[in-house]
């Protein structure tokens, strides 16, 4: 059997040898293009073909080709499970379908009309292929002319930019630097609450106050201000509920823990003398 | 007469007989404007861009139809493209050009189908090109055609998996020398035998292709999006 | 008569007139071969590469006198450069080709603290600025100013040396929103307004700025050579 391969202008074709299925599979671009070219064969106007003879078409091909042991794509084989069965019911007296499945009739005229899209939609490839190319049919301007950019340049500088430079430079000039008051080594109560509310959730059960201070207030009278500073907002902390302290005896260290901590018993069990919650 | 000759006085012809005619109400100064805009240029350039280039005022459909007369039959025409302008050599000129430009890279038979079937169908998803062509896509085939910068993602259809939808680009229409995707070859027929339409409901069907996925082939499940979306679609479909 | 028509009009009498006239005898389908080739060429072709794309037997130098003609005043010209023939922009359109990029910069600080001296200070001189800023100015500061079109030369100071002024410009009031020089704020405003400490630094003191010519101050005419008196300046003053 041979089968006669459209020729498009832009089509890469394999033509399908005598006795060479392999290359007339591969020629194929997949089953319905191959029901396509079949039905071509018949010579009629595919709105008008024969399902069944070309469903016959079908399966002798697969047959061939299963005869020479040639393995086909699995979706070869599908349809051919499909026009089998297509047949089948078309060959047979016409019975009512199946619940909510087409008629055999109405499944031929829809293989019938995808068969028409596809030969419709590469018809229309071939028109579009057709058409007069950029570059291949006609032309642009070889050699265009360059557009000459120009730069218009616009400045953000503002009165208060102006003001500001002039401002600043003249003080730096004439006074150096504007007067600041020299700060204390004193940390605020604010800025030590603040850091241990941030802390809150991240001390490990119960911790020493010293081991809390910041590190850049540890020596001398900065250590002295930091230590003041932290015991009184850890009691602000602790009226409010939010930390528990204990101190074993006067001048001792002082514990510091977080109430949401699950409760443990302190350094020393039972006993919480200087509880001061 | 020479021919040269009747074409000039054809020209005047025209304008004698249509007063309205765009060549008579054409501003001269302004034709040569455009002219020289529209020559110069590499790209198509768009109304748009001529306006802000000219005087206010100036009747930039006006003068583009007044260009297009007056180059009616020359060896170089003004033509729209992708509802821009730009001035082409005359089609039947073509074998005089031809050689001189290197042969384009030619397209698989796959890959042109694929374009026709977006280019009609757009927007269109893998499964639906798949089920026109009945075939698995390869996975090569719309990289190919994205790579030329015919077909881009347009977006996302809104149905189960959300698969990418697929569209022609400007270059597309450029290439082609078509107006519009409107300005097809063949569209009314098309659309007028009802192969244009969304694919309808698939009950006991014609095998669809991507159902039938071969043994030594891998279902859509690659890391790419695109894939996975489609890869559901039709799952939902089935 | 529109101008279009005037044009073919005037083609069509230099016809009747010459009847040896290149527009007469030339072959028209050859004269749009010549436009197509030329057109879509990358570069600029001689008669001799035109000749051989054309069909035997094309009078060449005919025809590209008559493209030259049909070109005459239009849009486009027909060029003939080094013996080559190519299309061109006609020259008095060129501006049509120019593209206006917006762009959108800041002054470096130098500058803008010499523009805000000299919008206080002025006139002044070269000299005054660097000593109020306590650095040597760099040779670019001014001229990026002048450049800008914020900056002019006023005058020249009667001193010996006799160094140029500087002052401030129309531009630099529409740009910083001033309705003249004297609406720069003084002191107290500054004060006011935060840009200055509460207290500033002894010696602080702003001046009155005007346009007017100072006392000592004779209006520019730009006859010495600007650059030696700028150069003789800091010899002179320091």
């Amino acid at each position: 059997m041979t089968i006669p391969a459209e020729s498009f202008d832009d089509f890469e074709v394999v033509a399908p040898e005598e006795g060479s299925l392999v290359v007339m599979v591969d020629g194929f671009e997949g089953p319905l293009d191959l029901l396509l070219t079949l039905a071509r064969n018949q010579k009629v106007d595919i709105a008008k073909i024969s399902i069944l003879k070309l469903a016959d078409q079908y399966l002798e091909f697969i047959e061939q080709a299963k005869r020479i042991n040639l393995e086909l794509a699995a979706d070869y084989l599908v349809m051919a499970a499909w026009l089998a069965y297509l047949k089948s019911r078309l060959v047979l007296p016409q019975e009512k379908a199946p619940d909510g499945e087409p008629s055999a009739d109405e499944m031929a005229a829809r293989l019938r009309w995808r068969l028409q899209r596809l030969d419709a939609m590469r018809a229309a490839a071939t028109r579009l292929m057709g058409r007069e190319r950029l570059d291949r049919d006609v032309f642009g301007r070889g050699d265009p002319e360059a557009v000459n950019v120009i730069r218009l340049r616009t400045y953000k500088d503002t009165l208060y930019d102006l003001l500001t430079a002039y401002a600043t430079d003249r003080a730096r000039k004439l006074g150096g630097k504007a007067y600041r008051p020299q700060m204390a080594p004193v940390l605020q109560i604010e800025e030590a609450r603040e850091r241990l509310e941030r802390m809150l959730g991240k001390i490990s059960d119960w911790s020493g106050l010293t081991r809390l201070l910041p590190f850049e207030w540890q020596g001398g009278a900065r250590r002295r201000s930091a230590l003041a500073s932290t015991l009184l907002a850890c009691l602000e902390l602790a009226r409010d509920g939010k930390v528990e302290l204990q101190q074993m005896a006067p001048f001792e260290e002082i514990f510091v823990r977080d109430r949401a901590e699950p409760r443990e018993p302190g350094p020393d069990a039972g006993a919480v003398p200087g509880s001061m919650t | 007469m020479s021919s040269v000759a009747k074409m000039i006085a054809k020209i005047e012809d025209q304008m004698e007989a249509e007063p309205e005619n765009p060549l008579t109400t054409a501003n001269p100064e302004h034709l040569r404007m455009v002219e020289a805009l529209l020559f110069a240029a590499s790209e198509p350039v768009d109304q748009k861009a001529l306006a802000t280039s000219l005087p206010e005022g100036a009747d930039v459909p006006g003068l583009l139809a007044a260009l297009q007369l007056l180059y009616g039959n020359r060896g170089v025409t003004l033509c729209c493209v992708a509802g821009k302008y730009q001035f082409r050599t005359a089609s039947d000129l073509a074998f005089l050009l031809r050689k001189e430009k290197p042969e384009q890279k030619r397209l698989s038979r796959a890959a042109i189908e694929t374009l026709a079937i977006i280019a009609y169908h757009q927007p269109v998803t893998r499964a639906e090109i798949e089920d026109i062509r009945g075939v698995i896509m390869s996975k090569g085939t719309v990289d190919t055609l994205m790579e030329v910068g015919w077909v881009k993602i347009r977006g996302r259809k809104r149905t189960p998996g959300r698969p990418v939808t697929y569209g022609t680009t400007e270059a597309f229409l450029v290439q082609f020398g078509l107006e519009s995707v409107n300005h097809l070859p063949g569209t009314d027929e098309l659309k007028a035998a009802g192969f244009l339409e969304a694919i309808p409901p698939s009950g006991f069907d014609v095998p669809n292709p991507s159902d039938a996925l071969a043994p030594d082939e891998d279902p859509y499940t690659g890391e790419e999006p695109e894939d996975l979306a489609t890869g559901s679609l039709n799952l939902d479909e089935a």
